[in-house]
């Protein structure tokens, strides 16, 4: 008898989803946010938040490095905290966080509304919702 | 006549699943919870004002802190093990140490901040 | 007529056997399969050890040797045709299982994995040889699940939860049945050219049993109330290694990979009964032996049980005794991780039920009442037959537990059961196909379901004085005592009293449940009847035969005796009275002669 | 040993809402709770429903809720319960009849995955087996001794939310052909079990497997049926 074979299937035979991809993009988002997270509070100790800010403060900031949540505390000069650099970084932690968040509800509503049309008008107004959060969100971050 | 299908709540939550249930229901709550905040969050700074200032009150409230970093922190922690479990599925057979793991770092971290905002509450 | 289906074969009964022959019958006529459980909780999912075929895929066999082990385990009761043909169509019967899809254990070379049963032996050296193939100790589940998955593959009808209450003969012909849904307790008739009986056994008239609550005999008893015969009902089997009191089945694949039988005093006692095979003879043999040394007192704590032992340290001292050696020649070891992935389930069962490990305990167990040997008469196509001359009757089949072809005649050796399932399951779905091609519909009668309707009334009009479940529970305790492993005239005809005070007492019992929806209390009743039927004929056909013969030994006949009994029973129902007649026995190739292991 | 029964009773016949019976009863602590049931059928209440078949945890007859969990009745011994017992029908299933539910959507969903074996490539030459190596049979071996009894997707919450979600047994029935390297309609399953209604829904809870009688790791065959979807790995 040979070696086991190792067996993998082409895409295109098995029909990878959208289900499934949400279900990765779901687990890697969650990585990701905690990258980002981890660099902002980095990012926050370097820039001297040892000693201006309190924890909770840099928990913040680190949540969302945006310039309203620095506003409030002890920091002289809060120029360098926003920068394009950060407003980029907060503007991705937003579109990750509010893709996630938001496939988050749709599933849990997919546990409960099971006619292919409720789940139908959850998606679109999942989408509606999403969109409008990250255009606001957006907004807020690069013009504040 | 069958009795319908439906679980309601009650039947569902006196159903004795254990250890993963529980960070289950945890996890769902954090979600939804920080979801609604980030909204709240997000159109408050948005529509500023009055609006504004009256999120920025409920934010303050200490009850409120409690209970978003509740979300925050279990959701984080659980959703990490949440991952690794299910992009490694071999490792799932350490469930039950996994569990014990994710509460042995949720409780202390989340016991200090309930005190330091418990505290600040007393002391502003 | 409101609940009138048309099928071209029914199947009653969706174990192995009926799976099998409706996958079959569906090929070639459309084809209806009705059980009272859904499919897989049959029995068939029970059988643990292996099938049998003479593969020889870790060491020489052949066909003719599986043959011959199996006249000889019927103690030259079974019909040497009909075994010659079984034990031959064995391994396509096994491949095609394989060709399922069914997960067999495998060899390192990739091919299927068979272990040792009792019984099965290499003729030349007298030795037990790997003939059992098998899925861990789960083979019968494994032969279910396939099945069942196999008839979904090929949209199969089935009509779960519907539990046959009548058979339909109309001019000498099968016409169809009768049965309750048990979900609205509606009666349902089924208009059918070919009906197949496979409805399993009826175990659960003793005491300690390893068979189901649905082991009601429901087929058998059918028949009888319809006028037609039961073969050799007196040979039930007792297998040997049950799980003491409980009766659960540890299967004899535990000795097959080792284990030994421990009477009370630490001795391993299966030598002085079967010198050659020992621990792995027939299934008779092993029980009597176990009966024979708690009778003379050598119980474990003078109770009525023996231990197993299987700990893996037992297991290498005491093959090392016997010489066993692995297909290689070297001496045979085993180690407590291969145990434990070769009989998980066995493990499970102790550790649930008893709570001992048996890598480092003995597990106490005692004989259980295990196989129906005897019941509807059939050829070898699985064609229901009548007489004493093997008149076939048109249009009505029976394969499985509940058919009596007879390959097991006084004695079934382990694995057999399996592959008659499978062999027989499948000719009697090819027969009846063919048959309802070329057959007509009977015109049904004009009331199908009165017959079934007037059983469930008298069991609701009785006096209501009785209560079921008692007069279930003193029937099983009479069978398994008087009826049992050992007989005698005194305590058969004591029985049979019995049995007749039962029946009487049963026309006047409880039914508190007045409702249709599954009203299991109804139901368990009439299966009761069906047992209590049964039961009368097993006790009937027992007291008359006087010599002692496979699963059939009596104390007051000990011998065997081929001159006066080598021949098989014939019972019928007339009048509430058993008749009997007898059939010759079929032999072939192999002379009578004494049965030593 | 002194216990006492709480049965959750419901006859459509009769009632029209369903309620508790209790039952005082004198029995070894080595006893089934099916035999606590049959004794309850045969000495106190003849219309008690309930199904059973083996009595020894193989056939699946039997799984309902004993003490607010899901169990086999037969595979359950009083001494592992305690004195006080509540038995209730499962979750998520309608109930027709005390502790009887309505199996059908369960095998329905069962019915979905292609629970059957598949593989129309000719023979073997020599007409004999298909070879498998013992590593082969191996992968899948813990998803083959499922028994169909639904303790896992009754206690699913997923499940509880609607029945559309194929629910563990499905999935453990899609996992023992996938893995199986004589199959050859992996391709198609997964297409199957990647719907809104398959894996994407389980939300890792384990009450599947700790409800298991058959100790299956439910979770775990799920979750290498997740990857499976995304990567195409099927060995
Ligand atoms: C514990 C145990 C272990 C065993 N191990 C082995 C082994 O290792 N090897 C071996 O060869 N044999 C073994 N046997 C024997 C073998 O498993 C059985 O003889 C065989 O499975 C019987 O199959 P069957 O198809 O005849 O009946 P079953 O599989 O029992 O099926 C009977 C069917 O009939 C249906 N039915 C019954 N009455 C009615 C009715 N009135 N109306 C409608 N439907 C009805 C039932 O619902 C069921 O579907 C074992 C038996 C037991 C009990
Ligand atoms: C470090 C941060 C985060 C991690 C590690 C994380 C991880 C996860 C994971 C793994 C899941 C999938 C759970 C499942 O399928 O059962 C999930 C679900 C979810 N997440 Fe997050 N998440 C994080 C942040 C967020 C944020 C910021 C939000 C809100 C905006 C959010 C909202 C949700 C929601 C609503 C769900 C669905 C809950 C459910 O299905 O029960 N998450 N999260
Ligand atoms: S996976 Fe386990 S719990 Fe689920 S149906 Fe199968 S045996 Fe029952
Ligand atoms: S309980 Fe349900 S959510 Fe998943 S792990 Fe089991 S299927
Ligand atoms: S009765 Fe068969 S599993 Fe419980």
């Amino acid at each position: 008898m040979t070696a086991t074979k190792s067996k993998s299937l082409p895409l295109a035979k098995r029909g990878l989803n959208f289900e499934m991809l949400m279900w990765i993009f779901t687990r890697l988002s969650a990585l990701a946010m905690y990258a980002l997270i981890l660099f902002a509070i980095i990012g926050a100790l370097i820039m001297g938040a040892r000693t201006q800010m309190n924890m909770a403060d840099v928990l913040r900031w680190g949540f969302m490095p945006n310039l309203s949540h620095v506003q409030n505390t002890n920091v002289p000069d809060i120029a360098p905290w926003s920068t394009p650099f950060w407003r980029a970084v907060a503007s991705l932690l937003l579109l990750v966080a509010t893709a996630h968040g938001v496939h988050g509800l749709v599933v849990i509503c997919d546990d409960y509304i099971v006619k292919p049309r409720g789940r139908q008008i959850v998606r679109l107004i999942s989408i509606v919702f999403m969109i409008a959060m990250i255009a606001i969100g957006l907004y807020v971050v690069w013009t504040l | 006549m069958a009795l319908k299908r439906n679980v309601s709540l009650a039947s569902a939550l006196r159903y004795k699943g254990q250890g993963p249930m529980l960070t289950y229901i945890l996890h769902r709550i954090g979600g939804v919870g920080m979801a609604v905040f980030v909204t709240v969050h997000i159109l408050a700074s948005f529509v500023g004002g009055k609006a504004g200032i009256f999120a920025n009150s409920i934010y303050e409230n200490w009850l409120f802190q409690i209970f978003i970093f509740f979300c925050v922190l279990f959701h984080a922690i659980n959703g990490l093990r949440i991952t690794i479990s299910d992009l490694w599925p071999k490792l799932i057979q350490h469930q039950r140490e996994a569990i014990w793991v994710e509460w042995a770092v949720f409780l202390p971290i989340y016991g200090i901040a309930v005190y330091v905002i418990i505290r600040a509450a007393l002391g502003g | 007529m409101a609940n009138v289906h048309e099928f071209d074969v029914v199947v009653v009964g969706a174990g192995g056997s009926g799976l099998m022959a409706g996958l079959y019958a569906s090929r070639g006529a459309k084809t209806a399969v009705i059980s009272k459980l859904y499919p897989t909780r049959s029995h068939t999912g029970a059988a643990q050890g292996g099938i049998s075929a003479a593969f020889g895929n870790l060491e020489e066999d052949k066909p003719e040797w599986h043959t011959y082990d199996t006249v000889k385990g019927s103690d030259y009761l079974g019909d040497q045709d009909a075994i010659e043909f079984m034990c031959n169509e064995a391994i396509d019967a096994v491949l095609e299982l394989e060709h399922m899809g069914l997960p067999f254990d495998r060899t390192p070379e990739g091919r299927i994995l068979q272990r040792n049963f009792g019984g099965h032996t290499n003729n030349e050296t007298g030795k037990p040889v790997r003939r059992a193939c098998h899925a861990a100790d789960r083979t019968g589940h494994m032969i279910l699940q396939t099945l069942y998955q196999q008839c979904l593959k090929n949209k199969v009808n089935f009509f779960d939860e519907y539990q046959v209450l009548d058979l339909l003969l109309v001019n000498g012909k099968a016409a169809g049945v009768v049965a309750v849904e048990l979900a609205t307790g509606e009666l349902h008739t089924f208009h059918a050219k070919a009906v197949i009986f496979a409805t399993g056994g009826h175990g659960r008239i003793f005491e300690v049993t390893s068979n189901a609550y649905a082991y009601t005999g429901d087929g058998a008893a059918i028949l009888l109330r319809r006028g037609l015969p039961l073969e050799d009902m007196e040979f039930f089997q007792f297998h040997p290694t049950g799980i003491y009191k409980l009766g659960i089945l540890i299967t004899e694949g535990v000795r097959g990979e080792g284990g030994v039988l421990i009477n009370g005093k630490g001795e391993r006692f299966m030598p002085k009964y079967a010198s050659h095979v020992k621990d792995l003879a027939s299934r008779d043999v092993v029980s009597r032996a176990i009966y024979t040394e708690i009778r003379e007192g050598r119980g474990v704590n003078g109770q009525n049980y023996v231990y197993l032992d299987s700990r893996p340290e037992s297991i290498i001292k005491y093959a090392a005794e016997d010489g066993r050696t692995n297909p290689d020649g070297s001496p045979y070891t085993i180690t407590a991780e291969e145990l434990l992935k070769k009989l998980p389930d066995i493990v499970d069962f102790n550790r649930v039920y008893l709570g001992i490990d048996p890598m480092t305990q003995m597990m106490p167990i005692q004989p259980t009442a295990h196989y129906t040997m005897g019941g509807i008469p059939t050829n070898k196509f699985g064609e229901v037959v009548i007489d004493d001359k093997n008149t076939a009757f048109p249009g009505l089949y029976a394969a499985g537990e509940c058919a009596c072809v007879s390959v097991h005649g006084a004695n079934r050796l382990g694995t057999n059961s399996l592959l008659d399932l499978v062999v027989f399951g499948k000719h009697a779905g090819l027969r009846a196909a063919e048959y309802a091609k070329q057959a007509d519909f009977q015109k049904l009668p004009d009331d199908p379901t009165a017959e079934a309707r007037a059983q469930f009334d008298g069991l609701r009009n009785g006096s209501g004085k009785e209560n079921v479940f008692d007069i279930s529970r003193e029937m099983k305790k009479v069978m398994f005592e008087d009826v049992g492993i050992y007989r005698n005239e005194k305590g058969m005809k004591a029985a049979i009293e019995k049995i007749a005070e039962w029946k009487e007492r049963f026309k006047h019992v409880h039914i508190a449940d007045t409702g249709r929806v599954f009203n299991t209390e109804l139901l368990n009743a009439w299966e009761l009847g069906n047992m209590l039927e049964v039961a009368d004929v097993i006790a009937e056909c027992a007291l008359n035969r006087k010599e002692s013969r496979g699963g059939h030994s009596r104390e007051d006949f000990q011998k065997r005796d081929d001159v006066n009994w080598l021949k098989h029973t014939l019972a019928w129902k007339k009048n509430g009275k058993t008749e009997i007649g007898y059939k010759p026995v079929t032999i072939t190739k192999y002379q009578p002669k004494e049965r030593v292991y | 040993m002194q216990v006492t029964l709480k049965v959750f009773r419901y006859n459509p016949d009769v009632d029209k809402k369903w309620h508790y019976e209790t039952y005082n009863l004198d029995i070894e602590e080595t006893e089934r709770i099916l035999d606590l049931l049959e004794l309850v059928k045969g000495h106190y209440d003849g219309s008690l429903s309930f199904r059973r078949s083996c009595a020894h945890g193989v056939c699946g007859s039997d799984a309902m809720r004993i003490n607010g969990r899901n169990m086999l009745a037969c595979k359950t011994l009083v001494r592992d319960v305690g004195d006080k017992i509540a038995v209730e029908p499962l979750l998520g299933l309608k109930v027709i009849k005390d502790l009887i539910v309505d199996m059908e959507p369960f095998f329905d969903n069962y019915k979905k995955v292609l629970p059957y074996f598949i593989n129309d490539s000719p023979l073997p030459a020599d007409g004999k087996e298909r070879l498998q190596s013992p590593g082969e049979r191996a992968r899948f071996d813990d998803t083959t001794k499922c028994i169909l009894c639904a303790a896992c997707t009754t206690s699913c919450p997923s499940f509880w939310g609607s029945d559309d979600y194929l629910g563990p047994a499905a999935l453990v029935a899609a996992h023992r052909f996938i893995f199986d390297s004589r199959d050859e309609a992996a391709s198609e399953r997964l297409r199957i079990i990647s719907e809104t209604s398959g894996v994407a829904r389980c939300h890792t809870v384990y009450n599947c497997t700790m409800a298991c009688p058959r100790d299956i790791q439910i979770t775990r065959a799920i979750g290498e049926l997740k990857m499976a979807t995304l990567t195409g790995k099927v060995d």
